[in-house]
């Protein structure tokens, strides 16, 4: 067994990148505020800073990948996205399946998200979920450093525009990066903690959030299985399926609003199938952001997001 | 006017020709049924294409608009296969996914017609900046309306173009109207070009409808582009000859005396392109232009035939090409 | 009783809009391209041919709104709107509550969403269930004349910003208008057909091939019931609740894409309640448009959007 | 340089120190934790603010950035109120769910911090739009950063407000870095004023350090507007005097000679504007000066403590205002 190495779940991301960026020099990195290490390890013009037009470099990597490069955007916190809304779904999403197949645009755009950082509304978003509908895009949401930096890797490989989502309070928080090419092929779910009595799948933030929730009611008898999507599209159902047959309970924590959510996406396939929905022995529960903006005060804050007391809540509710 | 050889000068006048029935076949077949959803007719405009496109080599970009049959054939699509993804075809350049408003050969550097206006002047940035990295001399232009101009991407772009000095051409074809709206009641200044200014770029008017003024002022822009001199904007001055698009039931507000007026062979850019031509001794003989004729009429037969013998594509199809694998 | 007059959809909603900027001075309209009704009937000011700029337009909105207009900004087809996607997301959905309810923001957005009309994936989109994710906004999606000239007085009376999205495929489809002040109250599901054996919620252009499907079934003796929610924001879970209890069946039909979406959305709520999960007799079913963005050939387009046929199919299978 | 009373030069001078106190504190109350989240000091421009809203009247509106405390004050927001705000508490102008980014007072005409880059720009034009429709003469002014002026909302903004000549004056604060990224590579031209040609409109640039310059700008802009004939750009050269944002963990790329250049008492605006005020006789007497001081060491404490009483809200409450009823 080699040791391992531990980074930060940033750190690891821009490991990640920077081993990519080593190997295939197509790949080159925008945004508003460079990462320091790229720009030290690569410089200009791989690593660029941008004017805020958040919009145009959106568009811009989508000319690039035309032209054979594999371009990284950095949007930085999500709520800048917005601005790049149409590039997005009206180009990056579709513009391989528009025109036919004939050409592959290779891009990852990179972006924060989540709350718990007392900025209020603008810049605490989980949106993730409305990306979902936009079919063409695969959409990444790693929890753990290793994950991310496999995930990340993978997204570079990949042919298509991937958006990587980065959970902002997951930031700093290290864990353990194993060596060599850890790449993690999309579309696999991560049993993070195995468990008979209860299904809890769990993004980003709110997996540790479910592990802690699992290690409180397992002193009580309870055994929680906490599954990791990691990847929302392609989202590895037959993972919770799977689970769900085991446990006949399910409950999904996300920090994100309930609405027309990834948390009701995975509700309703599960109760969409035959078996799964048979397998069921309690309603599902959904433990999400409260439907409100994010509010700025931490008193406000704290209470809009969900947390382990509301997933112990959820669980004790349906078993 | 121009240096170009007599052949070019034939092959230019062949290639506006083409468009223009191109088009015509287009507003036909949209009429008849066997074109679906929304039809743009370039008619008209055909000396921007043609001008500028003829000032590019292998290798160079273009980006077009909803606005976008007359900038593939320019750039050397195939016909056969346009037209059969008007059609729906199987065979057509997205096997029948993308239709009117979504025509690309990226293998000749064609990225593109867009839905979404000004959609495509941002990909075309992009498209420079890759050129620029590349080192090869290669240029990117984009073409957009008057319209278009008003749009947040049409800054974003041409700022970041200006400031990184990016090899790109924005070609602004002006055409007086974005739907039912006057450019002079949209554009804060009479001409687009000026905004140019507010770049640090030069901005370029040119009348859109005389191809050789066009090709002169996209030569130079192309120049200074494949020198590392940055970006320009062209703005051509035209007018469209139809309505906003082939529906019918979409009224249109342009004043028909100025509709007439553009109508009329002294602005027609095809007619001027042939008077002067046929100024020039020996250069289109009736004879020849007759057989020009006869060659597009045959092309675009062909093309027709093409696209009615391609399949339909199998249902299930719709469900390929979501992600390259 | 009085004789009610026919009106088309679209033309009910211009009613609607004429008959609320008759009564108030403060609605104006701005759009690329003015519904000629208007035009004439009010002119410059109040009736505005904006430049390509729906951004810009929607952020006016939101400033005269504070400055005391009603504004009602036309994006035209909604795929339109993603180049404003900022003012909606960060700007128009969280600026009364950010600002702790100071001001009133009284706007509504008119938006054509669907596909049938052969102009492919940019031109043929249905993404209102990602608008649900943004708490702030209240979301409209009638499906016929009555219900939207109703719903859009509501709208323009309503003191939030509202999302009016009015589907494409219905513009002409025509149908009986009331007399007199015929405004619909947010929030109120309308049972389109009564039924005992099964529920179908369907929204918009999908409530017409719901009732076909309902007539078809009718005639084999099973009897649909089909409700359209008319609101996603406020969405009227209880009235599809109650009709679950009945029937213990429900399918969703919606046009849009499945993951993440309104269709989910209800499923998951109806699975959540203890009472509605336990009243369930078989998986719930939706009927969505396929995973793939929308093609231009119509032997394409005709199978990615679902129809009654597949309303009927999905009927079957859970009874 | 001015023809304003001395009660009105002394005002201002108040407001200047009563920002720079304002943001002294909150960077302090920031990194004691009473603070959360993030802010953005308005130091060492305090002089476009002051200068700018010194020109206005009841009724006249204006919106803000992400920087926006000094725009409050300037617009005559309530101290006690804002610092409220900043602890997060339930007396906050926003009853604490807006915080530093999101400070509005909607009853003076201030509408608003923003978190987005260019965000309120268009939101500006439509309160133009709305003034011009009320026709009482009333005007709208957006303050925005040189970054923002790169962005797509800036050019559809004044573009319409150009076409419509809407009474908004857009002032750019270039401060010359957009977090880490000079202007001078964002920004295609020298000055951001020079985008102003391509609307047509005046450009205007000012010492942005100089208040006195500034107010003059605005007056002639704010006449412009008011008399009916449409926006100004006014870009105001200036630098802020502290890191992007309080957070001490995100890098300065700023060079420290450039920065501490501009923190000479002869850039500096306060010190600039006293030093004017002092060379004319009799305004600022030194005792006056220290008395204006006093006056606004004692609402600013009053503030702290007015905030540090003020309960935190309910948490139900962050159920509350998503609609309004
Ligand atoms: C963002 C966006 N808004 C509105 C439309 C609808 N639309 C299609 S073409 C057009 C007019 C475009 O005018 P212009 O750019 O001058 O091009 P032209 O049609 O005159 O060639 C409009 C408003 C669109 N496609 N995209
Ligand atoms: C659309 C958008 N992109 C990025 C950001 C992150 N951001 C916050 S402030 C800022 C720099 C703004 O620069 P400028 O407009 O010059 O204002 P300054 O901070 O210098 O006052 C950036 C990039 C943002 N808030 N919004
Ligand atoms: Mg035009
Ligand atoms: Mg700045």
């Amino acid at each position: 067994m080699t040791e391992m190495k531990e980074l930060s779940y940033v750190d690891a991301i821009i490991e990640g990148i920077a081993e990519e960026m080593v190997v295939d020099p197509k790949i080159f990195h925008m945004s508003t505020e460079a990462p320091r290490r790229l720009q030290e390890e690569f410089g200009f013009p791989r690593v660029r800073q941008t004017p805020i037009a958040e919009s145009a470099l959106t568009g811009m990597a989508i000319g690039a990948a035309a032209g054979g490069y594999r371009p990284i955007v950095d949007w930085r916190l999500v709520t800048f996205c917005f601005v790049a809304m149409d590039q997005i779904v009206n180009q990056a999403a579709k513009i391989h399946y528009m025109f036919g197949g004939q050409t592959r645009f290779p891009l990852v755009f990179r972006t924060t998200v989540g709350g718990g950082t007392r900025r209020a509304a603008q810049h605490s978003q989980s949106p993730y979920s409305m990306f979902m509908q936009l079919t063409g895009l695969k959409l990444v949401l790693p929890s753990t450093p290793a994950d991310a930096k496999g995930l990340i890797k993978t997204a570079i490989r990949d042919d298509n525009p991937v958006v990587f989502f980065e959970a902002g309070r997951l930031g700093g928080v290290k864990g353990p990066i194993p060596n060599g090419d850890v790449s993690i092929p999309f579309g696999k779910a991560d049993v993070k903690r195995e468990g008979k009595d209860v299904t809890v799948v769990a993004l980003a933030w709110m997996v540790h959030e479910a592990l802690a929730a699992a290690e409180e009611l397992s002193k009580q008898g309870i055994e929680v299985e906490v599954i990791d999507p990691r990847t929302l599209v392609p989202l590895d159902i037959e993972t919770i399926r799977s689970s769900v047959f085991k446990t006949g309970h399910l409950v999904i924590a996300d920090e994100a609003p309930a609405a027309a959510s990834v948390s009701a996406d995975i509700a309703a396939r599960i109760v969409e199938d035959a078996a799964s929905f048979e397998a069921l022995k309690a309603p599902i529960s959904r433990v999400t952001g409260l439907d409100a903006p994010i509010p700025y005060s931490p008193s406000l804050e704290d209470y809009v997001f969900p947390d382990r007391s509301r997933i112990i809540e959820a669980i004790r509710r349906i078993l | 006017m121009t240096n170009l050889s007599p052949e070019r000068q034939r092959a230019m006048l062949r290639r506006m020709i083409t468009i223009r029935r191109f088009e015509e076949i287009a507003s036909e077949k949209f009429r008849s049924g066997d074109i679906y959803g929304v039809v743009h007719s370039y008619a008209g405009e055909e000396a921007i294409a043609v001008g500028v496109c003829e000032a590019l080599r292998d290798g160079d970009q273009i980006i077009s608009t909803h606005r976008g049959h007359g900038h593939c054939i320019a750039k050397g699509a195939d016909l056969n296969r346009m037209m059969a993804e008007l059609y729906g075809r199987a065979d057509g350049y997205c096997k029948g996914k993308g239709g009117s408003m979504h025509i690309a050969d990226f293998s000749i550097g064609m990225l593109g017609a867009n839905g979404i206006v000004a959609g495509g002047i941002s990909i075309i940035t992009g498209a420079g900046l890759a050129a620029q990295m590349d080192g090869n001399g290669a240029v990117a232009v984009g073409f957009f309306g008057d319209g278009a101009s008003n749009a947040g991407p049409f800054h974003e772009s041409i700022n970041i173009a200006a400031a990184w000095k990016l090899p790109v051409i924005y070609v602004c074809e002006n055409n007086q109207w974005a739907v039912n709206v006057p450019a002079l009641e949209s554009v804060a200044t009479p001409n687009v070009a000026d905004r140019a200014k507010g770049y640090g770029i030069p901005g370029i008017i040119v009348d859109g409808n005389d191809v050789f003024a066009v090709h002169n002022a996209a030569v130079d822009a192309i120049a200074r582009a494949r020198a590392g001199q940055g970006p320009t904007i062209i703005e051509a001055k035209t007018y469209r000859h139809r309505r906003h698009t082939e529906r019918l039931d979409q009224p249109d507000a342009r004043p028909s005396e100025e509709v007439n007026a553009w109508l009329q062979e002294d602005k027609d850019p095809i007619q001027r392109m042939i008077t002067t031509l046929q100024m020039q001794e020996d250069l289109l003989p009736p004879t020849v232009l007759e057989n020009l004729k006869t060659v597009v009429e045959n092309e675009l037969a062909e093309a027709v035939s093409f696209a009615e013998k391609s399949p339909f594509p199998t249902k299930e199809s719709a469900l390929q090409d979501v992600f390259a694998e």
